[in-house]
């Protein structure tokens, strides 16, 4: 039972990860559907990085200036050239999931999957049954705590949250919206980078194309599920990992009876019921950035 | 002009061009530290481009803002609060979902960490200070309009302000809240605080302001002027310049807030059926404030029935409850004799209900939608949802129907957005004061417009009464619904608290609005 | 001009299959390398994700002038069909495809019958598994992979009837978190020996067996055996890359057949069922022992196989 | 005027995004001229080209229109892909039950269940959306996840073709009588439903009333409900339309070039669709000049790795690039188009 308490923590600690990016970034306004691809490129530079430079601090730092120079992209892009956040995300997405195919095969002159001779620490025998989790996955409690006082205790936070909800009044503050946002993703952009860290150097020490596999935007569902805030979308990203647990459960015990695409499906439909619900109690979970003004650009 | 004052604020040539618009021109203005200053003029007259310009918000495209003899980096908020401004804005600039605590602390400096009881006790002692009787650890959502100001004042307050500005402060108050307010400012005053006071009321200036400088289509026309020194007629024809000549004497009145105008004109309004009749309509709390609570009113034809009360005391839900867009939990709503209660707004409008909504940019326009488009909406609704259309005859109808409204406009499929606010206002008036309407809901139907159009909206109105229409009338601007309405009832917290027949006394009104029983 | 890139032989590899699986697609990819730096050959790889766009490219590739087309698995079948008679001059390899009837002459197709080491893969594990579960991890439940795990469970329940063989799908080739918890699960249920059958996603199968004692992997690629040097006992090895090496030669050679189906299979070296030498070395000494044990009825399973005296269904229904 | 605008600002933006792939091409040791002079070649140059682009632009002119009416009425259905996809299975299980049939009989059948399928799969996010408020974006970008697998399921299970060896993971070819074209996918019938759903989806968008109110209440949708519409109705519409155009074009793919199903159907459609309307600035002729240029940069990629021996992936970074920048403004790009012309449109 502990070893698939491990496997859920494990598979939940990325999501947990991606769901706190989003949570800042839609604090601070933006709609941040780049975490996909965010988290693929962190995967990919940890992995290289581990295998060129042979040590992981340096790899983890890699992968955090990869991260946020996509972010510093996405702001210069939705900010700067006031494109739509959805479609930028969306590409800068698609941007993380080619450039690091390409990455890989101009690196190693073949697109197969990168494996390291090591991954991030592990915690460590002193945690008993839990010592194969790593780091990242260990300080994952405390890294949402932070976050939750940085959004919520601190006048920083404030600040960006002001830029969010209202950026006159973040403006006749003397507080410039643009830069808050621009913090923002930067520090989503870390902990994108640690997402994919965890999530290909946590214990796999692999890189394969695609690996991340959706879970960014399970990430950004989380952030929203979670009403923006950051403890609850860490509970909506480790809900849709348990959701991702039973449904191999499920196949394991009633895969004869059950079509396995169905199973698979269940974090997906999980997310949608996850959105509908938080609509449901919190009256809509619609950004406010004028869809209907794409027309107008 | 000798004084013993020193100068705190000069501004020198301060011009602010938006693409064609110029809304300040040159503008040269020193006002003297430690007194209470109005800035006044009508809409439009760029009052608030001056405000934002010395609070840094706004960029100057020409000319420099000096605070004691040194001048601030232009367009630089933070700058600009460094040096002592503060801005209170018109419609407020306060996050909805913060707490009044954070609201003050997202702006002041210092306590980078903080943990909640602190930061309420810090800020509920500034609160107190200041005599202000709000709850440090309420929602800016859940306070009503009066506690918002008062918190946006101690908010421009938390650090050491000199000179706080502040825009239109008594548009959503009171007569008593606007009283209230004053002594607040005079009490500041004492206190080393310059205060400017951006109004548009004659009457208002006269009663707080030291001194008065007048904006015009955005020059400097006059000022700042010992408020000692001058009379209401002298101060109106300045605000108002030459194009004052049309109006008639009450309305001119009711424009500047000279004097409350007497409306004597008795109610001429046939008996017939009501075109409107709320019996007992109760409604549930929501975003906009307080729900309704037992409402009676009744519209006859012919009649002007103007809703006072100060913003927020459900003035919106009751036109929502009138529109079909609120649930009524109790009573019944009837237009021209039956019951509509349970009908959509498509029936209701069917029945010859017309509104002139609260937000006209919101509610009222799509202002990114061509103008025929806005115009056609109401009659393409008449029609089924996948009916052939002809868009050349809605827009020959459109183009007819602004002619005889004098919308000045450059092409039928230009941007409703780029219509002025007096345009865009006829042009909402085209589409919803047609033949059929019986009962016209016209919410601050005047907000924003200069002295022109507010004139055109009035007899606008009144020429919908004199055809048999009901009006329901809703302003927070007393002087604008004494001087058009047949009949006055007083909103306050979702109930009629009152109603008023001619002749109007600003004092029983005003007392009515603070929820004094009469 | 097309011509001119005919005669200087331009070998094309169309795959279905995303690279960097770790396996069939990697393997033919580097054999189509070493082709060409032994022969100076011009060579393209080219992924073609979608079936809507099979036709297109093979087009596009004899409109090139491409000597040697070479490309993979079944749906190819009916674009080889369109394309290739418009083509006579180029040479076209279907590997993993049923023969054509009638045959074009300019097509070779090539099957491997990788069930069968399925089967034996499941024979094996009926012997070596302590617990009587076996467990068994694909990348999408497709018919082939549902054919390697009927034959699996064949396998398994022919030595040992009272065997549970257990199937699930990461939904992803290219999902190795998935497929660590897939097998992480199936482990602490006590299944302790799963075949994979799903490319990348096997290195999480093998990362998830080497986190505790005990677990047993079967995977797919030689290349692989390292990875669980306690943990990785055998594959059921499929080596496209040698198939390829071997009919692009043959294509590139003067005699060529076409019009030609081969059948590989068990027997031939393509497809076998393989001991890790890696395991044979490092893993558990009762282990290595039992499987020296049975190897001799899996050598008689494969010769009866061959012999035609044991049937293996082929069933690509769950 | 401002149609050309938009399109001078498309314009401006491709090229940059496509100066940032050559970028990032050349940081991978690929040579970016090459890359350009390849994607023009294979676009438009080389021979057949045209009717290559040609044969992936329909179809996506197609999704592209459903786009188009469903961002028009301001709602984000960015779920082109699994309407796509449910089009197609929809069809495929009417031709497989109505197998046999005269083929005037099954194309029409096979055609009005392809949009039933689309629509059904638009209607629950639009059900969701419009009565919960759960956010279009997210609800529709699942179903495109949840519908890839509905595919799979279809394809391996129910549809599975039984024939040859039955590997296969592909539905059973259609009867040749079925096909509305050969495997290039070109045919005057495809052709002429392109066409026709192009003329349609004009008349609905500016000739009745749906049209016109879709359009004011995607700006505005407080507006329109305070003009007595009951918006859901409109809301609805546009999410059943915008899908039954999908399916309609999964339900070509399926009837002409593929003849069957199969797993990994034309996975980046519906996406390119989106970006193809926003290009065009949702308006239906640009969605047709901008499917053209897209579905010459659909030939490009197949030609791509072929001729010039790229990675795939380019063409995945072309496109993701695209999109990054595809809804940028820059008021320099503005103010030179606004030269000379009356300046009410001053935003
Ligand atoms: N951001 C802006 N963009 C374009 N035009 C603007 C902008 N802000 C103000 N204006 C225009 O500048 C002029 C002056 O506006 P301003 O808001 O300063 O007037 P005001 O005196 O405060 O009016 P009111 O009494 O209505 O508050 C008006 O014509 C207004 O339409
Ligand atoms: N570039 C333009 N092209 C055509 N018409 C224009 C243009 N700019 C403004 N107009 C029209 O000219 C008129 C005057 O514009 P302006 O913004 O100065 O309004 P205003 O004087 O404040 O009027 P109002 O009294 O209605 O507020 C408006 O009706 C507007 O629609
Ligand atoms: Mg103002
Ligand atoms: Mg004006």
């Amino acid at each position: 039972m502990d070893e698939i308490l491990i496997a859920t923590l494990r598979s939940g600690t990325p999501l947990v990860y991606a769901a706190l990016a989003g949570v800042i970034a839609q604090r601070a306004g933006i709609w941040h559907l780049g975490l996909e691809g965010l988290m693929i490129a962190g995967a990919c530079a940890t992995i290289v990085g581990i295998v060129l430079t042979q040590s992981v601090l340096l790899a983890l730092i890699i992968a955090i200036a990869v991260c946020m120079l996509g972010s510093a992209l996405l702001w210069l892009v939705v900010e700067k050239l006031k494109a739509n956040q959805i479609i930028a995300g969306l590409g800068l997405t698609g941007l993380g999931l080619g450039g690091t195919t390409l990455a890989v095969q101009s690196i190693f002159g073949t697109q197969a999957a990168v494996s390291a001779p090591f991954g991030l620490p592990k915690i460590g025998p002193a945690f008993g049954p839990f010592e194969s989790l790593s780091i990242l996955a260990l300080l994952m409690p405390v890294i949402v705590f932070l976050v939750w006082v940085m959004l919520r205790r601190t006048r920083f936070g404030l600040r960006l949250a002001a830029s969010g909800e209202h950026p006159f009044a973040a403006r006749s503050a003397g507080v410039n919206p643009s830069t808050m946002r621009l913090a923002a993703l930067l520090i989503g952009g870390v902990l994108c980078a640690l997402a994919g860290a965890e999530l290909a150097a946590g214990s796999l020490n692999i890189f394969a194309q695609n690996m991340t596999a959706g879970r960014g935007f399970m990430g950004f569902a989380a952030a929203i599920f979670g009403a923006g805030h950051p403890i609850g979308a860490a509970c909506a990203a480790m809900f849709f990992a348990v959701v991702g647990a039973m449904g191999i459960r499920a196949q394991i015990v009633f895969g004869d009876h059950i079509p396995h695409e169905l199973l698979l499906s269940l974090p997906y439909i999980a997310t949608v019921i996850g959105i509908w619900l938080s609509a449901r109690l919190r009256g809509g979970t619609k950004a406010l950035t004028g869809f209907g003004e794409l027309r107008d650009q | 002009m000798e004084s013993d004052h020193e100068t705190l604020l000069k501004c020198r040539e301060l011009t602010v061009r938006f693409g064609e618009v110029t809304a300040l021109q040159d503008v040269d203005v020193s006002l003297e530290a430690n007194r209470i200053h109005a800035v006044v003029g009508q809409n439009g007259a760029g009052k608030t481009t001056f405000a934002r310009v010395v609070a840094g918000l706004v960029r100057p495209d020409k000319g420099e803002v000096r605070m004691n003899g040194s001048a601030i980096a232009p367009g630089n908020v933070a700058a600009s609060r460094h040096s002592g401004i503060e801005l209170v804005h018109q419609s407020f600039a306060l996050p909805p979902s913060f707490t009044v605590a954070e609201a003050m602390q997202f702006g002041a400096d210092g306590g980078g960490l903080y943990s909640r009881s602190a930061l309420e006790r810090r800020w509920q002692s500034h609160l107190d200070k200041l005599d202000i009787q709000v709850k440090a650890g309420q929602r800016i959502r859940d306070l009503p309009i009066e506690s918002q100001q008062a918190v946006e004042i101690a908010r421009a307050l938390v650090s050491d302000a000199k000179l706080l500005i502040l825009d239109e402060p008594t548009a959503v108050l009171s007569p008593e809240g606007a009283a209230r307010l004053f002594d607040q400012v005079r009490h500041l005053r004492d206190r080393g605080v310059t205060v400017v006071l951006i109004l548009h009321k004659i009457r208002e200036v006269l009663a707080v302001a030291e001194t008065v400088t007048v904006l015009r289509g955005g020059l400097c026309v006059a000022g700042p002027l010992e408020t000692a020194q001058i009379d209401s007629e002298r101060l109106s024809e300045l605000i108002i310049g030459s194009s004052s000549d049309e109006l008639d004497d009450e309305d001119r009145a009711a424009l500047t807030g000279a004097a409350t105008p007497a409306h004597l004109h008795a109610a001429q309004t046939s008996e017939g059926i009501p075109v409107l009749e709320l019996k007992n309509v109760s409604t549930r709390r929501d975003s906009d404030g307080p729900g309704l609570d037992s409402i009676e009113l009744s519209i006859r034809p012919g009649e002007i029935v103007g809703i006072a009360g100060v913003e927020g005391n459900g003035q919106r839900t009751l036109v929502r409850t009138i529109a079909g867009l609120s649930h009524v939990s109790e009573g019944t709503v009837g237009l021209n004799g039956s019951d509509v209660t349970q009908q959509s707004l498509a029936d209701r409008r069917s029945a010859g209900l017309r509104i002139i909504p609260f937000e006209r940019n919101v509610e009222g326009l799509s202002l990114n939608s061509p103008l025929w488009e806005n115009w056609s909406a109401l009659g393409l609704l008449r029609k089924p949802l996948f009916a052939m259309i002809s868009p050349g005859g809605f827009r020959r109808d459109c183009i007819g129907a602004l002619e005889s409204w004098d919308v000045v406009y450059a092409d039928i499929n230009q941007r409703a957005g780029s219509l002025s606010g007096g345009n865009a206002q006829k042009l909402i008036l085209s589409r919803e004061i047609d033949e059929a309407a019986k009962l016209v809901i016209a919410a601050q139907p005047t907000r924003g417009l200069d002295i022109g159009a507010t004139a055109f909206v009035w007899d606008a109105l009144r020429a919908a009464r004199a055809r048999g229409c009901g009006i329901l009338f809703v302003s927070s601007d007393l002087d604008e619904i004494f001087d058009i309405s047949d009949r006055v009832a007083v909103m306050v917290s979702g109930h009629i608290q009152a109603v008023f027949e001619p002749p109007f006394e600003i004092g029983r009104v005003g007392a009515a609005m603070t929820g004094a029983v009469q | 001009t097309p011509k001119a890139t005919a005669q200087t032989g331009l070998v094309a590899l169309v795959h279905t299959q995303a690279a960097g699986d770790a396996g069939p697609v990697d393997s033919m990819i580097s054999k189509l390398k070493l082709l060409a730096e032994e022969r100076g050959l011009q060579t393209r790889e080219v992924y073609a994700q979608d079936p809507a766009t099979y036709e297109t490219i093979f087009r596009t590739l004899g409109d090139a002038g491409a000597a040697v087309v070479i490309s993979t698995f079944n749906e190819v079948a009916e674009p080889f069909k369109a394309v290739a008679p418009a083509y006579p001059d180029t040479k076209w390899i279907q590997l993993f495809g049923d023969p054509f009837d009638p045959p074009i002459p300019n097509v070779v197709t090539v099957s491997y019958d990788y069930y069968l080491g399925c089967y034996l893969s499941g024979i094996f594990a009926g012997h070596v598994s302590k617990t009587g579960k076996i467990g068994f991890i694909g990348g999408i439940s497709i018919p082939p992979i549902n054919a390697d795990f009927n034959a699996l469970k064949a396998g398994v329940l022919s030595v040992r009837p009272d065997a549970t063989v257990t199937a699930a799908f990461a939904g992803s080739f290219q999902d190795p978190a998935k497929g660590q918890e897939i097998a992480t699960q199936m482990f602490s249920d006590g299944i302790d020996y799963i075949q994979t059958d799903a490319a990348a996603t096997d290195f999480g199968i093998i990362t998830a067996a080497n986190e505790a004692e005990g677990r047993m992997v079967s995977a797919l690629d030689p290349a692989q055996f390292p990875l669980g040097p306690s943990s990785l006992i055998s594959i059921v090895g499929l080596d496209f890359g040698v198939s390829l090496y071997n009919e692009t030669q043959k294509a590139l050679g003067s005699d060529w057949q076409g019009g030609t189906h081969v059948s590989t299979g068990i027997g031939t070296g393509v497809i076998d069922f393989i001991l890790s030498p890696v395991f044979q070395e490092k893993g558990p000494a009762d282990v290595i022992a039992k499987s020296k044990e049975v190897w001799p009825t899996i050598e008689k399973a494969k010769a009866g196989i061959l012999d035609g005296s044991v049937k293996v269904p082929f069933n690509t229904v769950l | 005027m401002e149609s050309i605008l938009s399109g001078l600002r498309a314009a401006v933006f491709i090229v940059i995004a496509l100066l940032l792939c050559g970028v990032i091409f050349e940081i991978a040791g690929y040579s970016a001229p090459l890359m350009f002079e390849s994607i023009l070649d294979g676009a438009f140059l080389r021979r057949g080209a045209l009717e290559q682009a040609l044969r992936w632009a329909l179809p996506l002119f197609i999704t592209a229109l459903g786009v188009v009416i469903s961002f028009r009425a301001g709602y984000f259905n960015i779920g082109g892909q699994g309407q796509f996809y449910m089009g197609a299975i929809a069809a495929a299980f009417v031709a497989e039950w109505l197998k046999g049939s005269p083929a005037a009989l099954v194309i029409p059948a096979c055609f009005v269940a392809g949009m039933a399928g689309g629509a059904l799969w638009a209607l629950w996010p639009g059900i969701l959306r419009i009565k919960s408020g759960a956010d279009e974006v997210i609800t529709t970008l699942m179903g495109n996840f949840i519908a890839a697998f509905v595919l799979v399921y279809v394809t391996a299970g129910p549809l599975k073709d039984p024939s040859g060896s039955g590997q296969q993971a592909s539905s059973r070819p259609l009867d040749a009588a079925y096909r509305i074209s050969n495997s290039l996918g070109l045919s005057p019938t495809i052709i002429i439903i392109a066409v026709l759903a192009g003329v349609l989806v004009w008349a609905l968008l500016n000739r009745t009333s749906f049209g016109i109110l879709a359009g004011l209440s995607g700006r505005n949708p407080t507006m329109v409900e305070w003009q007595g519409a009951r918006v859901w109705r409109i809301g609805l519409a546009s999410f059943l339309i915008s899908g039954a155009l999908a399916g309609l074009a999964g339900t070509i793919e399926l009837m002409g070039p593929n003849g069957r199903l199969a797993g990994g159907f034309l996975p980046g459609h519906g996406f390119t669709a989106i970006l193809i309307a926003l290009v065009a600035n949702l308006s239906v002729l640009g969605t047709a000049v901008a499917a053209l240029f897209f579905g010459g940069l659909a030939s490009a990629a197949l030609f791509l790795p072929i001729l010039a021996g790229l990675p795939s992936a380019a063409i995945d970074i072309i496109n993701a690039a695209i999109s990054l920048f595809i809804t940028a403004k820059s008021g320099f790009i503005d103010r030179v188009a606004r030269l000379g012309k009356g300046q009410w449109t001053k935003s």
